[in-house]
């Protein structure tokens, strides 16, 4: 039987990385930071990584991991969306620990520990990926890719080609930072001009398909984690601020709104933990279970930041609150690795409800 | 000795095939393996009600009678935890027994057409009769499902205008076959009569069926309210469950019904559908080990919803179909049956869904209120006598 | 320029429409008459028709009708839906009364005058027909039609074939009622076994065509009565419902709620009067207005019945009170002449916007 | 003579290629040809409102420089009717002429941080300075577009803060340039900074300055809300008009792009926008034959929507290149380009739809309120002194 709980490892777990973000991932440090030239906290990714051990959770101590699961990722997905917090999280830990653990590749020891951050060189939009603007003939590799999670910061980038995945040095591509739309998480479009390569897996699509499906199924619990704070955030907000001489959150329309709101995050919770548990389990249900997490949990996190904006007032639009980081990050992530649309198309084919 | 080897001692020592049902329902429930949580000698042992489950799976493995649990539901569900908490010895001794074998059926009057979602507004007035044994009750009771079948009501009713409303209430139970107690069908949207009205012309309860002390009905008739919310609720369910596994049927069946805006719409609804079973699954787990979530309010709410949502959606599936139906009788079930009637059925069935055992209205209050914890609605209520509120 | 407003004879026509249904057609004679024997209030259909003269409106007084437009047509289905009067408006004032203005045929004279009750012989959830049920030998008709609207009192009967549209007396062929839905709004199929037709029109699919769309645009505003309906009842009931000590509607969630579907009606007034007037002045943009007629106002009609059934409370989910009658005949009209997904997938074709 | 006879006059006796701007402006508003429905002498004629458009196309035709109508907005549309018909002869002829040419741009300073959708719980101070001849005012402003480029502002603040809210307000004009006014770009979602907040410190306001009686400003600033809010829902549009136009035309000019869910959503945002657009033009039908209906609230609360929806539909469609922005460079735009910039800019930008000039939770207040009869929320500060609310 799935287990949708919290472990009380996983709890405290979440309570250290927590009260990291909250001494160094404060809501003025995150907006100095996106409009400086380093828009990523490499810091407070090392402290987080080297510190905490949180850069593999599910690589075996053998690897080089923490010897834990998809499920303690989940949860630290949680608290980085709780905190749109600027690190390359979700390209190393995420996208290249999942590509690398089905290889035997040494690199797997230095990405899980986290002391050589390293990403997958695909449009962090894609859901799946069918062709490869990347070719190599032998192991010198040409082609570009655009919108690429954490290659910015990235030491290593996994490239995915007809021929297989390669590792490839970043400093030999040719790096373009992109404006990107979520300012907390930096794109960058990546061009490998006879880049030499090393090759870590011949079946490329397949590892693909292994990472992008659980960036899926495990970005649904840093959706979850924006939802809450939005949530958590707006009900402070309607708490205090008084319009009328009353308590803004005392008026019926806005408490069945924020009531409405709740349930929905109460459902992603549930929806999240699944697909991170049958992530960490091997369930077969996984295909379902990341599908399901991305068609529910996006609109959920976008709704959630949509209500906190509106229900702030004039305030929640400004540069100056939060708000509108939380806006941009559950709107970017509504169409990162496949938008909800899409994803309720790949459960019709799962689920036996064909066009 | 364990619930598991009580339930095989007792079927080793019991023949489902050759008791006649009553008596062997009335030997489980002295065996105390009717629901193994209550006390000893009302049926139980005294044991964690996870127990439970797995009794039950053994006396239905081995072909035992079951006591038809949805005709007695109220009984099980709503009056006896309440009898059970706040009932004395002698009330729990002469009701639970033949409550549970379903040998006594019991029906719940607590709404009137005054007092619905402000259920501590009724009207219904009982007064202490003359020789102060027992009391005298007048008034309206509505939304009664089984009153025509039951034996005994669990009533609430105002006994004291002169305080704030919730002080002046006090909580009986009513002997159905009492004079004066008339019950009359109340037809529905859908052309049936699941439930009544019930009138109550000078009916006399001796003070001996009041449960709890006098004008203390509120607080009684929480533990009630309570009991039935966690029921409507709950509920395990597999994938597909529900009304969700009706329209997937047809979708299925019938691919000359299938468009492009449907098959999207019906994408929707199953995504909807399976994050609410799992919320409810989760909501399972928590209370398993202790944790019990607000996740209830949530699993209703969400109920009433996708039923309305999922049955509108059969109805834009079936196109001409959706315009016929299949008979207006007014009828008289005792269970709902949602999957046996026309779409159109389950669409008007549907909303009483978000109607009935608490409207979605004061359930998003409660969520707002109890859960999230933002400010109460303004109330003139709370303070003033109930008899000088305005009507 | 388009006229969206009513002209005074038009609320003239409405005030007669209105005051004679309020006399006739109240709901617990309504509620009586629909599980009676005659569903159908022939005696108010005579009233309507021959004494307001609102059977042929479109029609020239010299073809028997009263010279006025569609647009009076659709101010009468309002009211007629304010009403759900089991009248046979919809099948002869509208669908036979479109289908015969466009021949030279004598019989519109009976039909517009009201004294002889006819209907178009096609299933009542068509949005467009491509192909019969019904074939023709000679005159000599054969086949079925399933879901007739108004077939149960009409006398002459307008039979779709490929050969063409004939007109045959209803008791010539068997009729079966069937089990509405909408019990107002009793159905018929109809079996023709070698029954005798007239040939009224050699084009039965431009003039089913033609009757189709004016049904969609003017279907509109009876949808738009409907809503209607729901909305002043529902907002009368808040106002003096009591519950908590205070009235139902001065609580703010109820209140939103109640203003979002009167901006709703707001706009189905909108479009149902500019449905009615591109069918009155013969407007190219026709199907345009049609489709969108139904793609909005047909949702709009479904949520004001819905609305009014909650917020009604366990009152509005009984027999005894006509909330579910409007909520029957809002969602039987959800289905009627096409659904709004179907015209919607018209409006793509019409307006360009290609799947 | 009739305003087209005027016209035609006008424009015979001033070649709008020989004159400056300013001057042919000046010229066309000393001729009664500005704004028809006011008065003579005021640059109008005391003729009907609808037949300025007819006066606008001539000029227009007749390639006359405009006002810059957009630019001068504030001034137009709330400042200049509030003058009009609250202002002294003498300050109705000081400020109208160069308010209409453009020579002096208006702002509004009535928003404040603690007083948003309520405004008239404003805290922003007003004190008769000690000579008798003016007021000194001291608060704070908020969401004042075009602060950085106006001359003079309209401006409400409190005199009496010992009487209820709405009688302690009185309604200024206010100079930009006066000391101790201090504006800040307000930098919003969107990077840029169309609006700014205002400080007022010290600053010296000679009485002549004021418009309509002290303590009468709350019923002054209706006028200008009023107008307000008209011009926010109006404007006649064609077809696919607005946001809509964007979106269908990235769907026909990008194939690829197309799925069929998003098309049936796209559908239904056709369906949307074109019975909104509707809707505008019946309310202008409505108010031409003078029947001003209710529906301009509609028409804002559509328009909120249906941008933030179409705009978010339009991300949708887009996929990866939604990921991606143009700029977030803090820019001080005069005039807000909605289809100038990237999807997002407009799903963010839209996102204020809903909040300035009167967030859709009020207008639906309104609505329910004023059109529905519904009654008005509990409130406790109708009676109490301002000073004495809860803040």
């Amino acid at each position: 039987m799935t287990d949708l709980l919290y472990s009380d490892v996983e709890e405290e777990l979440r309570a250290s990385v927590r009260s990291l973000l909250a001494d160094r991932a404060g809501f003025e440090a995150v907006l100095a930071r996106i409009e400086s030239p380093e828009p990523v906290d490499l810091k407070l990714w090392r402290a987080l990584a080297v510190d905490l051990g949180v850069a593999g959770l599910p690589v075996p101590e053998a690897g080089g991991g923490a010897g834990a699961s998809w499920r303690e990722t989940s949860v630290v997905l949680e608290e980085l969306g709780r905190a749109v917090a600027p690190v390359p999280f979700l390209g190393n830990s995420v996208l290249a620990v999942a590509a690398l653990l089905g290889t035997s590749d040494p690199l797997l020891d230095a990405v899980a520990a986290g002391t050589r951050v390293a990403t997958l060189a695909v449009p962090l939009s894609a859901g799946t990926l069918k062709t490869w603007t990347v070719t190599a003939e032998g192991d010198r590799l040409d082609g570009t890719v655009t919108s690429v999670v954490d290659a910015g910061v990235a030491e290593v980038l996994l490239v995915p080609t007809a021929a297989g995945l390669y590792a490839v040095e970043a400093t030999d591509t040719e790096r373009t930072p992109v404006v990107s739309f979520d300012l907390t998480r930096p794109l960058t479009d990546v061009t490998l001009r006879g880049v030499t390569g090393r090759l870590i897996s011949a079946d490329a699509a397949g590892t693909v398909e292994r990472a992008l499906r659980a960036g899926a199924a495990l970005l649904a619990s840093e959706q979850l984690g924006v939802a809450e704070w939005c949530l958590t955030t707006t009900v402070e907000y309607v708490k205090t601020r008084r319009q009328f001489a009353r308590q803004v959150g005392s008026y019926q329309a806005i408490k069945h709104r924020l009531a409405d709101l709740w349930v929905s995050v109460t459902e992603a919770r549930a929806v999240a933990r699944y697909a991170a548990d049958c992530l960490a389990t091997g369930d077969p249900d996984l295909p379902v279970a990341a599908a399901l997490a991305q068609a529910f949990c996006s609109p959920v996190a976008v709704k959630a930041a949509e209500e906190c904006v509106q229900l702030h007032g004039g305030i929640g639009f400004t540069w100056e609150h939060p708000a509108h980081l939380y806006l941009k990050r559950a709107r970017s992530n509504a169409a990162t690795f496949g938008s909800a649309a899409s994803h309720r198309a790949t459960l019709a084919g799962l689920v036996d409800l064909p066009a | 000795m364990t619930s598991a080897g009580l339930t095989r001692d007792f079927l080793a020592a019991h023949d489902p095939h050759a008791l006649a049902p009553l008596d062997f329902l009335r030997a489980r429930f002295d065996a105390g393996l009717a629901w193994v949580q209550y006390p000893e000698g009302l049926g139980g042992l005294g044991l964690p009600r996870e127990e439970q489950s797995a009794v039950d799976e053994a006396f239905t493995a081995a072909g035992a009678p079951d006591n038809n649990p949805r005709r007695i539901g109220i009984g099980l569900g709503m009056a006896a935890p309440t009898i059970l908490r706040h009932g004395t010895d002698e009330q729990r001794h002469r009701w639970l027994r033949p409550l549970w074998t379903g040998e006594e059926v019991w029906c719940q009057l607590f709404s009137e057409p005054g007092a619905g979602s402000d259920l501590a507004g009724l009207a219904t007035r009982a007064i202490r009769d003359d020789d102060g044994t027992g009391w005298v009750v007048d008034g309206q009771k509505v939304w009664t499902s089984m009153a025509h079948e039951a034996r005994w009501a669990i009533l609430i009713a105002r006994t004291d205008p002169s305080v704030p409303k919730h002080q002046g209430i006090t909580y009986f139970v009513l002997d159905m076959t009492a004079p004066g107690v008339e019950v009359r069908p109340l037809r529905q949207a859908t052309g049936e009569a699941e439930f009544n009205e019930v009138f109550l012309t000078g009916v006399r309860i001796p003070d001996t069926d009041r449960l709890g002390a006098v004008g203390e009905g509120w607080a009684v008739a929480q533990t009630t309210l309570m009991n039935e919310r966690v029921a409507i609720g709950g509920g395990a369910s597999p994938r597909e469950g529900g009304v969700i596994g009706v329209v997937t049927d047809v979708w299925r069946k019938r691919p000359e019904l299938r468009t492009p805006a449907l098959h999207d719409a019906l994408l929707r609804l199953w995504v909807e559908a399976e994050a609410a079973r799992l919320t409810g699954t989760r909501l399972r787990q928590q209370m398993a080990v202790g944790q019990p979530g607000p996740e209830g309010s949530a699993a209703k709410l969400l109920f009433a919803r996708l039923n309305q949502e999922i049955s509108a959606l059969e109805l834009d599936l079936l196109g001409e179909e959706g315009l016929r139906h299949d008979e207006w009788t007014m009828r008289r079930p005792t269970v709902v049956d949602f999957a046996g009637r026309t779409a159109g059925y389950r669409y008007l069935r549907a909303k009483g869904n978000s109607i009935e055992g608490g409207t979605s209205e004061i359930l998003r209050n409660i969520v707002a209120e109890r859960v999230l914890g933002l400010p109460p609605e303004h109330r003139l209520d709370k303070d003033l006598a109930w008899k000088d509120l305005p009507k």
